[in-house]
Parts: structure tokens; C-alpha cells; sequence
């Protein structure tokens, strides 16, 4: 099956970010397609690399980008709400890109489910 | 339909909502801090065993143990899915998917 | 509802935007509709539901000057010519909080709480924020 | 004290608490959201009208106007405060200050 | 309470952490602990409260390897070495969520509303997330 | 009088901010002291100077820096929550410094009333 994941919030501040991780993950894991993960609102700040953690802490924007990059997962950072939060490609951890809501829509026709985490 | 409500009940009006509109013969999923909508004997319970014959409940496992509550008494009739496996087996089970924030 | 086993490319989705926050107390109302003229591209089948207090979006009067934030409740007015022209509120959302038809900026259809749970179960792709 | 609330009360618990806990003499003012409170006729509004003895309430201008609401009907005996310089004039004429979240 | 007029830097300011939510859905908790912590070395007359969903925090037999964040709940047990000892949890609040005093991670005061009310009227200081 | 201000929640998601820069633009036009600003939990995205928001929106990062440099107002992000969000000083924004939480109690003590802003 081919799920799309769409993250409403930042990471740390609310558990949607490691919520929707760990369904990413767990998805793969059992065979499934996760074909995009889109970060709007707040979740924009998912994709900061300059976001460095305590040791004994998870790092979910390395998280994140390790877990695209094995699973060739497409992370797709919302333009407009990335341009008023400040993230962008200066500051773009690896598997991210930035691109227009339409990637969020395209995920909804394309995919078959919609998972959504959010505040 | 899969519902997911990640919040208290006690904190915000999200459970009694999607109480209010899920439609009959679709489950609804405890998640993050929604998972003390599990726990029995509250108003929260009342309002969820009103509607336990023609909604299906359940509560993400990881997330009660995050918050003790892996021994805690819960809602009768709501199953306890284990780890996120499970989430994702439920929403691959049900045709479409509802956050309620 | 559609199957898995015969999805077609081609086919007309239904797409329902869930507004259930207030105005400007936090962003996702503006957000949301920001992803709804988006989606109006698409030619998927759209709807926007109101409830809870996401009905206040919709209320009539809204100067935004004195908390320097953009006013973008006159854009609700704007999605008809998107085609976006589902737009539902819950009957029971409105009245709650002491609204009417009348204190609302744009056209609607309102729904009994039965009516708008059928509508909401036959989603495709469900958007909450 | 001057408290304030910035939650609507129909999604939070955060007006109700702070009714709870709020003591004799201090004051609230509603900001942000939470200016909804303010509405003549809501569940909200016979908890403030049950406290009015004992408590001041004050709403601020600029977030009732930005949603609508400055012609709207509120609870009797709350106050429209005119501006953020009347929200800094209640913060400095009380000795303490708590913001309910 | 203090006056404005005979302020006194050497004088010590009463300072309350108010906790009104539970903990891992996000993060003021934890967060709100780490300013606790530092409150420490500022010889105030510090408080911690807990009403609503923030007597959760203290629950005993927490595991969060499952959602993989740190279990944060012993650190309330490290309080008193730092000389936080004033933990107050509402006796309604607790009661209201089924829980009682056996069912926390630490030593805490319980309190009537009523005397938390009285408590909190006497602060200077009062940092709430 | 002399305030003290904490702002809890980052730029546009939540109205904190903007009802914290408000409240601390009409301290100041009445006279008062607005001593330190500490941006604490996701309040240290308001320092994030890449911030691009449209043409017709305010621009926080920007009113809060010039707010600070016309009334001498120190503005500090709280380091630990900086770390774990990626606001270093690569991205800070002109007023803006990085210090402990350790500013935030002083501030308490030192100010005659510590006004909180948050979700």
C-alpha cells in the first residue's frame, strides 16, 4: 500500500513529528510504500539542520533524513509556510526539499491513504 | 474510516467531536496524549462506552506505556494495539483516514 | 468508495478540508484555506467543513488592524470562483455558539450533525490542521 | 494578580480552571481566543456571571474587533479594553501577573 | 506581597512553576522542568504546581522507550536535593483523573482548590507553558 | 515600571508573539521599562532572521529587532531550547542573543512584573 504522511508540527514542541516517524517506519518495515511525507505549518522546522539535540536525545531531523534516504522517501517542505518561518535552503537538513502545496494534493490522488499528524 | 484523537480529554473538546461525528462502523484510535481517554471511570469513558456498540476503539500501546498507563484499568471493549505496526495495519484496514486535532 | 485493487489515475477523489480551530489565535485557518485554493487546481472533488469553532472563520465583521494580521475571512467569498462551492457547516457548531446563517460571510449549506457524519464518512482524503 | 485567558473556552479547559482557581479580588482579562469567552449566552458565560461578584473581567478590544465581535452581546459587567496600552495599564496596576495557557 | 516603591534586590521573590499539561504529547513539561532546575540556584522561594492534565507528569511507571523520548519523571525525584521542595498537586485535579497520592513518583503537598487558590494569590512570580 | 516578558511559542503558528510584541510596544510608548524579552520552548523561532513572510503580512523577527534597537530592550533566546531547534547564531536576527534560562529568573527578580505569552 502506498501511504502519504503529511506533518502538521514542528519537532519536540508536539509528539506529531515522532508520532509520524515512527508510522513511517513501522510502515516500511512491513513492506509498504511511503511515498511522501509533507511538512506544513510549523512542521516546516522538521528540516532544519542546524536543530542539534542533547546527546541522550532523539534527533528526529537526522531521523528523518536517514530514514528517506534508505527508503527512498520523498520529504517535501511547504514553500510558502517554510518562506515565513525561515527555513531554506541555507539551512535544509539532507533529504529534504522545498517545494508548492500541490505536492500535497498530488500525494492525496496518488497515494492511498493519507495519514495526518498534527497539534 | 480511521479516526485518530491525540488529545486529553480532559484538556480539549477533540474526543467528544469526533464522538459526535464518526460515523457508525468506524474505529477510532487513542493516540499520543488522546490515550487518557482510555482510562475507565472518567466522563471521557462514559461518553465512549455510549458509543462502543457501532464505533470500534482502540488505544496506541507505546503511548500508554510512555505515560503509565500500560497497567492502568481502561474503557471495557477498547484493544490495546501494540506498536505502531498496528497503527499502520489499521489504516491500511480502513478505507480512508481522520485526524481529529 | 473506492478499492484498492482498481485505482485509476483518472479518477475524481474526494478531498475534505476539516476547520475546526478559530481565526488568528492560530495559523491553521489561514493555512488551510491557503491549501484549499491550491487544491482547486486539481479538479478532485473539494469540500470545506466548518465546526466546532472553526465557524468562526465565517463570521461576518472581522477587523483584523488592531492585531496587525492580515483579515482573510473575504477570501472564503472568493472559492466559488475555484469551483470550490462545498462548503458545509455543522448546525450545531453555529448554534452553540450563538450564530445564524446571517452572521456569516459567505454562503454555506448547513448540515445536521447526521447529515454532515454521512458526508464526512464517504471522504477519500481527509486534511485536518 | 491579573490573569489572563487566551484559550476559547468551547476547546479548552483553561477558562474554567482559572475560574476555579482564581482568588477573590484578582482580575481577568480575555485575550486572543479567549475572547470568545466573553459571549453573552455560552455555557462560558454563566461561569463568569457566577464568579462577577468576586472577580473583575476585562476583554481586550483589539482581539474581539479582529473576529467579529465588537458589536457582539457580552457577559454583563465585562469590560472592553480599549487597547494594548489598557492591558499594560492592568498588568502594572496589579501586584502579580499569571497567564493561563 | 511585595510594593513597588521599597523593592529590594536582596529581598527574595516567591516564584510558582504552574504544570497544566501531561507530559510527551508535548513538551512544556519538560521543558518547564529544566527552568525549575535553574530556578534552584537563584535562592528564591520557589514552587511547583500541578492542577489539570499536569498531575500526569507525575505518574508513576512510566516507559517511553516505545515512543523513543526520554522518561523525564525521576527528575522530579531529584528536586529536593536542589532544594525544590514545595511541590503542590490539587486534590480535585487528582481525584478528577482517578489518581491518588500513591500513584506519584514523588512526595507532593495535596491541596484543596481553595488553599492552592490562597497559595497562588501570594506569588510574584508565576511561569506557566 | 519595569517588565519583564516570555514569549513561549514561535512567530505566526500561535498569536503569542504578536500579542507580545503589542504588549511591549505599548510599555514602552507609556514610559515603562521593558527590561528583557526571553524567548523560551518554540519562542525561539521569532529570532530566526531567514523569516520571509508575503509582502502584505507583518514580519515579527523584523518589528522585534527594531523594537529592541530603538528602546534598548535585550532580547534573549534561551539556549537549550535554541539547540534543540536549530536557532544558532548563523540564523540570529539583528537584537537578538543567546543565553541560559538563567536570564529568565533574573528577570523575575530584577523586573516588577514577568507578563507570559503562549499557546
Amino acid at each position: 500500500m502506498k501511504f502519504g504522511i503529511l506533518v502538521n508540527e514542528g519537532p519536540f514542541t508536539h509528539q506529531a513529528s515522532d508520532s509520524a516517524y515512527q508510522f513511517a517506519k513501522a510502515a516500511v518495515e512491513k513492506g509498504h510504500e511511503v511515498m511522501r511525507v509533507f511538512f506544513y505549518h510549523d512542521g516546516v522546522n522538521n528540516a532544519n539542520k542546524l536543530s542539534e539535540p542533547q546527546s541522550d536525545d532523539r534527533n528526529l531531523i537526522k531521523l528523518w533524513s536517514d530514514l528517506a534516504q534508505e527508503h527512498n522517501i520523498d520529504l517535501v517542505v511547504c514553500v510558502a509556510a517554510a518562506l515565513r518561518r525561515g527555513i531554506k535552503d541555507d539551512v535544509l537538513a539532507p533529504g529534504f526539499r522545498i517545494s508548492g502545496l500541490g505536492q500535497l494534493i498530488e500525494a492525496g490522488i496518488v497515494g492511498d491513504r493519507l495519514i495526518v499528524f498534527g497539534d | 474510516m480511521l479516526h485518530t484523537v491525540n488529545k486529553s480529554p480532559s484538556e480539549r473538546n477533540v474526543l467528544e467531536s469526533c464522538l459526535r461525528l464518526a460515523a457508525k462502523g468506524s474505529a477510532i484510535l487513542l493516540i499520543e496524549d488522546g490515550v487518557y481517554g482510555a482510562l475507565a471511570g472518567s466522563q471521557a469513558a462514559k461518553k465512549i462506552a455510549g458509543r462502543m456498540g457501532d464505533l470500534k476503539f482502540y488505544a496506541l500501546g507505546p503511548d500508554l506505556a510512555a505515560r503509565g498507563l500500560s497497567e492502568a484499568p481502561l474503557v471495557d471493549g477498547i484493544e490495546v494495539v501494540a506498536d505502531y505496526g498496528g497503527f499502520v495495519d489499521l489504516a491500511a484496514e480502513h478505507e480512508a483516514f481522520q485526524a481529529w486535532l | 468508495m473506492m478499492e484498492e485493487d482498481d485505482f485509476d489515475p483518472e479518477q475524481i477523489k474526494r478531498f475534505m478540508f476539516v476547520n475546526r480551530k478559530a481565526p488568528y489565535g492560530t495559523v491553521y485557518a489561514l493555512e488551510s484555506l491557503e491549501t484549499v485554493l491550491i487544491s482547486a487546481a486539481f479538479d478532485q472533488d473539494v469540500s470545506v467543513v466548518f465546526i466546532d469553532d472553526g465557524v468562526f472563520q465565517l463570521k461576518k465583521g472581522q477587523d483584523t488592524k488592531g492585531i496587525n494580521m492580515k483579515n482573510f475571512s473575504p477570501t472564503f467569498r472568493a472559492l466559488e470562483g475555484y469551483d470550490v462551492e462545498k462548503l458545509y457547516v455543522e448546525k450545531e457548531s453555529l448554534e452553540a455558539r450563538g450564530l445564524s446563517e446571517n452572521d456569516l460571510v459567505v454562503d454555506v449549506e448547513i448540515l445536521s450533525t447526521e447529515e454532515l457524519s454521512k458526508i464526512m464518512a464517504a471522504q477519500d482524503v481527509v486534511i485536518s490542521n
